[in-house]
């Protein structure tokens, strides 16, 4: 406990979490403080194209095994199965409608990126070292989830899945930039990292920093124009389903046998919610869905508190089970 | 300068949709239009601004199309197809071009 | 298609006073309009270009609101109170809407 | 509030003839105009997206110009000099304009 | 004298100034080199991010004192003082309106961060170490100026002052990031550094180049179109308003007992104008003036003034009074 | 043979080419990813001032000799006499009209900076140096080509050139900051390098892959597009003209007395084609050519095949006939 505490402590004081508090803040303060469009979409690019590399690189270097194909698996039926449950929480405490309420599921089975990268930044400053192929994993679950969000409404005749729908959210940029980094990192290995390592590694903190900053702007003011989403329902939802999630992943992680990096990957995985690929979806398959409760849920609640409280939690967690 | 009458559609629907509605109005013979951007705005739904939507693409468009005063209706209709069930302003009004031949 | 008679005015305005102009709209009860980027211009005071502005900033928009004919001088009042000493320019012209409902 | 009938002339063209078309709008007499960005479209020439336009500067703009009717036709002919041979749309329409003296 | 020279030929030959030189060079050359809008954004942001984080990490190494609080006061007072001077200097060598000389005179109390910047490079390259508060003063500069402008002109009833309005000037972005980075780089400190050394510190001075070309683009295209203003008594008062703010500043510096750093920094901050914050301000508060006069002194003639001959020339000046 | 077989080898499985290759494969499956404009640009400024200041240096270091004038004429010979190979060609193997084969015409007399880019890093990683002017040589060969594209027409009365568009050729954007940043380098020397350095040096090769991954986009999206153009004769000359090219460029290279690397680059010059400045005057001067006939040949046949096949073969051509 104490562990947990110091290590969420020190968490809170990192400069990623400091930066997305000042974005936050200024956001509430009313400032004009704002991050082109175009520079947020060109940093996340370099997000992903830099995690999607090390990954592969760190495939690369360690050789894959059996697990791999597993940990896959098991995101996919992640991914698939958290909607369910989180349906079925929110009926149970909250009043949104069937609709609204398959919407924000669809989003608590799918993945936040930057909170998986966030982990990693965690894992790193302590030294824990994680399978390089859990970018692959975060791939593998951006989308299974809003195929379950659709079956969950599809019984009220809502929600419309076209060929074209499909190829949109399985070849999405983020997706494809992703994987693609990865493969390119797993066939070129260290030799391809000698070459790109001073642009993908030592400026990586820092360019998250400003990331997180303009993540702090967005979710400040989503949280003011949807403020009335927070009643204590969806927000009691929106702290409790990332654990229970993170529990689940904990679980399989046990099963599969991951590392204890790995571990608290596929947790903090379970544990995040979309925030780009769903709600996108869910606007071209599901419009009649409120999309201020389910960005307000995703990335005022949740991905503040994945940030800030949940990952030193999982870490503690994983920490405690695993063997070593 | 010799002039034609002709009908100006403004549609200003989500950009997630724009590729879709591309394809309808393409499907209903309408080889014509422009693309524009739009920063922000209010509406039933909200007011929004494009440095605050989260996931970025979140914005909206504006479809600006000149057409055939004869053509109107059968693309409205495949407009309409594809806006129905989403947010969005569909306008119409009178204009005249130049260079007719080119329509 | 049933079309409905409606209102479109055209405010091109700084982008500084923007968000001045947004809230005299919302307290006209004008619930409804989009903003547009515009990329550079020319006008009494000078000619200018979004590349070239000093402060960035410095750019105009363009809002665009499509409006009920019987509101429409409520709204002009309201968005003469802003755009009065500055510069910028006000249009307004006719156009159908569809989905009439939603105004 | 005092209105005054006025010409709303919007010209899609390729942005690499912006500053052809200005400087032949201001030789015109033409002194007010804005210009706005435009993100793709669809025409005889094929369609096309400022992604991917392989020349980033390959992209198309509008020039909007709200004239005095009067000076109508000798603003058509300078902007079609320019426009001419190349690709692009010219609309006309009527509209009314607060604070005319500014024009 | 034979050290100004040298030092500023020294100058004149860096980088950032041939590329400011570049840029001007092209604008005039009317090339259509231009860096976009978002790009140059998003260079400026980085810029405040790096400076104020900076700053902060060396408060955090060297503690405060007492000197900390009086800089801050002598750089409110001279934000506040300066555009008396400058109105009174105006109205003396130029036949600008009231209105207009008072919008010129609020920029001339206020800062350009960017010219404080290039200082902090000079001095860098000369072994010069100042206080790394000096980040904080110059927010603290940036906007009672506006108020000594709109009192200037508040007798003839016009510029306009509401509570909307302070608060932009206040909280806009530029001071947020700033002094948040600030904050943040105090409170994370020498492990903040480590983290996000490899973004902020040794790229800096590139970065800085390709920002200062595309100052010399805007300004040289500034020059181009506001050329009518550049009579020569507008033209005096841009070259000399600078040398008058910076003797002001080093006086209040002797004053403190600010290092020889945080002297020329200063001298500095009092000696530039104001290109971003005051211009927004004056187009809100004070519509009636003419903004390319204000925008072709501040950033047509000062802003190169101090680039080139000036920081040079406030260096020898502080070296030449400064114990040591 | 074996030699080149190998090297055309390590060569596709660099990370820029497999970038490319990525953007191409994303482009064609019709995945959403898109690099934004402004962030394009800005890397496009990027790689212009970092490969420019380099070669300033370089020449800095090492001195200029005479070959620098002889190669700067060479390469506006080259530029200016390729389009009526070029027309030539076309005009055999294709059923182009006269129109639009000299505005291709034109594209292969200019040049492509990426691929001289990306053949730098190939000779980087070979430890082969070259001449550092053959910047100044890039930028040399931009222009001649399009005033012989007109030359080709004029005869048909069509093509059109003025003052306005001679300017806008010779001072676009991308020869100034190219050549600008070569003076800079060149006159601030291995100081100047010193100091921005940790932006333009080891970094590069990681943008140069973000930027091949959008090149890769644009070009598969292109080819989409323009599939049309593709018919045998087209298709045959996109991948014959820069051979045909870079056997002039290496004769060139031989009689002026050029480095093996330095004779690498000026055949790569010659073999590659433009897609920025030449189409974009010939949308003015000549606006009845087909801009997806010169766009697909240029960026959609001719870039791949150089950055892939055409790099390591003119190595192995050069590298076979150089003294060494
Ligand atoms: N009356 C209107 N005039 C102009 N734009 C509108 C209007 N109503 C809605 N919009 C635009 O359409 C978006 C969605 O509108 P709504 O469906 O009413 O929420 C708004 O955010 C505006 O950008
Ligand atoms: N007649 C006009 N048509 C379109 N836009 C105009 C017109 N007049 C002014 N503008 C726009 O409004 C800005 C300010 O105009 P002005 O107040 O005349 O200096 C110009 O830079 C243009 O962007
Ligand atoms: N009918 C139209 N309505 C709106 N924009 C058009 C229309 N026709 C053409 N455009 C725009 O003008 C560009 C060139 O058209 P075109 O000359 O027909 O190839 C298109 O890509 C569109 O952006
Ligand atoms: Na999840
Ligand atoms: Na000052
Ligand atoms: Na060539």
């Amino acid at each position: 406990m104490q562990d947990v505490l110091s290590l969420a402590a020190q968490n809170l004081l990192s400069p990623i979490v400091l930066f997305f508090v000042l974005g936050v803040g200024a956001a509430l303060a009313r400032s004009d403080l704002t991050i082109p469009e175009a520079v947020a979409k060109g940093i996340s690019l370099y997000l992903l194209f830099a995690i999607g590399f090390k990954g592969g690189v760190a495939v690369s270097n360690n050789g894959i095994d059996l697990t791999l194909g597993m940990t896959l698996m098991a995101g996919v039926i992640l991914s698939f199965v958290l909607p369910f449950i989180a349906f079925a929480l929110l009926r149970w405490i909250s009043q949104l409608s069937r609709t609204d309420a398959a919407a924000v599921a669809g989003h608590y089975g799918s993945i936040s990126i930057v909170t998986f990268v966030a982990a990693t930044s965690v894992l790193q400053s302590s030294g824990i070292v994680a399978e390089g192929y859990m970018v692959a994993v975060a791939a593998a679950m951006e989308a299974p989830a809003i195929f379950s969000a659709l079956l969950l409404v599809s019984s009220g005749g809502k929600g419309r899945m076209d060929g074209a729908l499909i190829r949109e959210i399985l070849l999405n940029g983020s997706i494809v930039l992703l994987v693609g980094s990865f493969f390119i990192g797993w066939i070129t290995g260290a030799e391809g990292m000698a070459k790109i390592e001073a642009l993908i590694v030592s400026p990586f903190q820092g360019v998250l920093c400003l990331f997180l900053l303009d993540m702090g702007l967005v979710a400040g003011r989503g949280l003011k124009q949807g403020r009335a989403v927070l009643r204590p329902g969806p927000l009691v939802f929106g702290m409790l389903m990332p654990v229970i999630g993170s529990c689940l992943g904990l679980a399989f992680a046990l099963i599969i046998g991951l590392s204890l990096g790995g571990a608290v990957l596929l947790m903090v995985l379970a544990a995040s919610a979309s925030y780009i690929a769903v709600p996108a979806a869910m606007r071209v398959a599901l419009p009649e869905a409120n999309p201020s409760v389910y960005l307000t849920l995703s990335l005022g609640v949740t991905f503040p508190f994945n940030l800030t409280l949940g990952i030193p939690l999982y870490l503690a967690m994983a920490s405690a089970v695993h063997g070593g | 300068m010799e002039k034609h009458d002709a009908k100006r559609v403004a549609i200003i629907i989500e950009a997630i949709m724009e590729s879709r509605l591309r394809q309808a109005l393409e499907g209903a013979g309408v080889t014509g239009f422009s693309v524009l951007p739009v920063l922000g705005g209010s509406g039933r739904s909200g007011s929004w601004s494009r440095d605050d939507t989260v996931s970025r693409g979140g914005g909206m468009v504006q479809v600006i199309c000149i057409i055939r005063p004869e053509k109107l209706d059968r693309m409205l209709e495949a407009a309409f197809e594809v806006v129905d069930r989403h947010i969005g302003v569909v306008t119409i009004s009178d204009c005249q071009v130049l260079r007719a031949d080119r329509f």
